[in-house]
């Protein structure tokens, strides 16, 4: 078989190789504890002040914004939990939006059994969030707007400093999942009125089970994990030296390298839209046209089933995903893909791929290929399709 | 994620196709997920199976379980038919992953809206088959681990 | 300087290379995400099965009840607040004690901040909990008693098989927090009725920012961390596969080298106790005297101040740590030895050493000869000192 | 954790000691943290610090402030001495970390209840002196980063 192409990224990414130098020295030399008084130790506290400012001058951040979580979904459930916690005095009412990742709608049902009431805006067939739905669905309780910055799925960045604008003009806290988009698209919080976001290492060629959650100074917060002093005494626990270490630098990559990537990312990503949608039939691209992570794309196959296609891609070397609902241990189609208004049989037949900086036009080449005879395979065999 | 057996019919399905003036044809869907399966039998005149064949829109596991049940099918009576059920498709298959189960039911219950389309043409009846739902739901919430 | 001597490895243990052997190939190589559907990452799903495998057999437990997180602080945090919130119409009532860690202390007062009640048992003056208070809080409305296996100051374990046969008898749920113990001494969750257990794996030389939640088939449990499927739905996030490698390799070598590792440590722990004790005056030993974990020795030298004798310490090439307050960012002096009947300004003079696998009798003397000379030294500037 | 000067003034403080028959003694506990300093002055007859010792159970930074302070009032008047404020002997020591800001007024006091006690045992009155606290509090919870 070839050489394995991976087209995942959005699903995890190889730690970078220089990421993973960085961090090395913290497992088994620099090990001491960050809090700790003795000199030994004292390094690593540096190691992570300057992961942290790293991090926030990316954003255009202070430092002292920036908190270390075990990964995005803890950024996500302590963004949304404690603000619910800390201004339900002012209101319980959230608004956020019908294709955000499970961590967001999964703690928005669980604040809604806790008394709170949550507006998901629908989005259009591109998955764009309808400002004008958004601006009508502000009430005087409303205390937090959550919307993505880009989706993990189909790719599609939303106009974030436009809703950042309109929740400052009402006075609401915005937060912003921004674990697809950090790192690979700029974003400067103060610009764009982002009070909270959310990131993970994982996603930016840096390590898993790290991420950190931003919160503009002069947010209320409460902490999430209580417990130590770490992290300005807001986020408990032995800091994960290696983990911040990590971040900070994979961070710092791709700040340095992001014009480069996404300029090299979105030509192979339109180069393969255009084979793709060209060579096979009854193909939809999901996701907005150009208002896209610049590594995405996403196909709706008619008449294919999205599992049977990622194990034949996968049997020729190729690593994907799919909207397919049996992929991820739920049966439910995407919601995201529901959410543009496919339905269901076109939902699972989608294809996901999310190109790397090493992505070559060889490979896509030769998954184009290879996506020609799957679906054409597939097709033979559904019921649904005649020719 | 799935045996060797499972990737094998995946890969080298049997009895993909359609069987023109079949004897009984059958569709279900499952409504958890939404996949679809056609099955279609050729039954002589002494009620045994001769030909059958399928087409699957589904999973890994809904290809392996249509092709390993119209194998297991072909050659019986409609009455040993039933006989396959989603339990012993999937043995014969070294077993499937738990949130997989599903996907053999809708090759359990294709085959029997087959055989209860043949049975209703040929106006018989056979015994323990009840009219099939035309889209069938799990019996429980599996647990994903 | 003399080589560095760590005696700190309550605080947090270099990674043992064996460790981070196996968690290296993880990075950046085999960096599949583990619910991915193809088969470079199926190996992932795997190497996550066996850490879970390795972790559950040391406690006797089953796999299925093994829950991976981002740290010991986040199992203590899951624990309690999902039994709170699974278990609130049975009751509200908790009972902890007042030396438990503050991740479970910071999480009780946040629990009383919303209607429970918890009550905190004294201990005795060697740290060891009051069974007979314990017995006597017990209410109709009590839904848990967490009580930790080993404190991580003074080391003094607890009575748990009698306190788990105590909840189990009155139809109580039983958490511990082994942070400090699992690794270190047996455990037997059945044998010891425990019904959650809360690990990190920094404490037995894995790594930072990975730990697990045992939680007992049939408790009733609930998500602290809400998003995707992983660990069976329960705790959201891509998996730290890495980190969870390395903890459960972690577990293993602790596990087959635990009894001749506990034989070694607390020999030298009782030689360095009992030189302390000869060749020091006004010193106090901490803790129980022989219900201790094998690596921990907590002293008190009165007209002594913790952070002094620290740097002192430091300079001459030792890691050390304190009850002292001014080390951990808060002022309070230690409440574990505050609660073990100290006074102020003994609690505030206190040196916990602890030591590790590779510590020698070399290092222990060197120890006890810079410890005279500094304890000494800063006797000689204290007021409160008069020879 | 600590600046150079602070390190370079724990490791060699100066003025460690008592004074026999001192012109004034000032003790002063920090409320906060449990920690005590006691000042030893000795004042001649033009109101000069002609020598001062200390005696601190207190952390690093207390140790080092004390250091510095004593220091810095030798050869001053006693009203001179009153600038020798927490703020200079942190200035002085290149700083210390937020946390250790509390440490640095024990020395300030611990100067201010010396010379107090000067001042009542020759009934004089120093100008901008006030009676001090036998406990020092802080000001505001530091916030630790
Ligand atoms: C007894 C105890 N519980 C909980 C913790 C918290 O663990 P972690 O720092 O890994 O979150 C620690 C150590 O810091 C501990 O010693
Ligand atoms: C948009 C989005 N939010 C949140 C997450 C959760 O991040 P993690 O898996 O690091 O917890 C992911 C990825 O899994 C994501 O794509
Ligand atoms: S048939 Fe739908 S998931 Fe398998
Ligand atoms: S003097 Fe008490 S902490 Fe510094």
């Amino acid at each position: 078989m070839e050489q394995l192409i991976y087209l995942d990224n959005a699903a995890t990414t190889k730690v970078n190789p220089k990421v993973l130098d960085a961090m090395l020295p913290y497992f088994s030399d620099k090990f001491g504890n960050p809090s700790s008084v003795y000199g030994f130790a004292s390094g690593n506290k540096q190691a992570i002040t300057e992961a942290r400012e790293n991090v926030a001058e990316i954003l255009g951040a202070d430092p002292s914004e920036i908190y270390f979580t075990g990964g995005g979904s803890e950024a996500d459930n302590w963004a949304l939990k404690a603000t619910a916690d800390a201004y339900e005095k002012k209101g319980k009412h959230i608004i956020t939006t019908k294709i955000e990742h499970h961590a967001i709608l999964h703690t928005c049902e669980y604040l809604e059994s806790k008394g709170f009431e949550v507006t998901y805006l629908d989005v259009d067939e591109n998955g764009v969030v309808d400002m004008g739905q958004l601006r009508s669905s502000i009430r005087p309780d409303t205390i937090l707007i959550s919307v993505m910055f880009a989706n993990n799925e189909i790719g599609t960045m939303q106009p974030i400093a436009e809703i950042g604008r309109l929740a400052k003009e009402k006075g609401i806290l915005f937060h912003t999942d921004a674990v697809q988009a950090f790192g690979h698209v700029p974003i400067k919080v103060d610009e764009m009125g982002i009070d909270m976001l959310s990131a993970s290492g994982h996603k930016l060629n840096g390590p898993k089970g790290v991420g950190f959650l931003y919160i503009r100074k002069g947010v209320k917060i409460r902490s999430f994990i209580h417990g130590g002093a770490q992290e300005r005494k807001r986020r408990a626990g032995t800091e994960n030296v290696p983990g911040i270490v990590g971040l900070g630098t994979a961070a710092r990559i791709c700040a340095d390298t992001m014009e480069e990537r996404a300029r090299k990312e979105s030509e192979l990503r339109d180069y393969l839209i255009e084979r793709v949608m060209k060579e096979i039939p009854y193909t939809r691209l999901n996701g907005h046209r150009t208002k896209r992570l610049p590594n995405n794309a996403n196909f709706s196959f008619q008449f294919v089933e999205g599992e049977s296609m990622l194990i034949m891609l996968d049997m020729a070397g190729i690593c994907g995903s799919s909207g397919s609902a049996c992929t991820s241990g739920s049966l439910d189609p995407s919601h995201v893909l529901l959410a543009i208004g496919l339905p269901h049989e076109i939902a699972h037949g989608s294809l996901r791929l999310t190109l790397g900086d090493d992505t070559t036009r060889e490979q896509i080449d030769y998954v184009v290929e290879k996506l020609k005879e799957i679906v054409e395979k597939l097709r033979s065999m559904s019921p649904l399709y005649e020719d | 994620m799935y045996s060797e057996k499972v990737m094998d019919h995946f890969q080298n399905p049997r009895n993909v196709g359609e069987i023109e003036d079949a004897s009984g044809i059958g569709t279900v869907g499952n409504a958890k997920c939404g996949d679809i399966m056609r099955i279609y039998l050729d039954v002589d005149e002494n009620q045994v199976i001769q030909d059958v064949k399928f087409k699957t829109f589904g999973c890994g596991a809904a290809v392996a379980t249509s092709s390993m049940a119209t194998e297991m099918v072909k050659g019986k009576t409609v009455n040993e038919a039933l006989t396959v059920t989603n339990k012993a498709v999937m043995e014969a298959l070294d077993g499937l992953p738990p949130v997989k189960v599903h996907c053999s039911l809708l090759a359990e219950e294709a085959i029997h809206a087959a055989l209860w389309d043949y049975a209703e043409k040929n106006h018989i009846k056979i015994e323990g088959l009840s009219k099939p739902k035309s889209d069938i739901s799990e019996h429980e919430e599996e647990e994903d681990y």
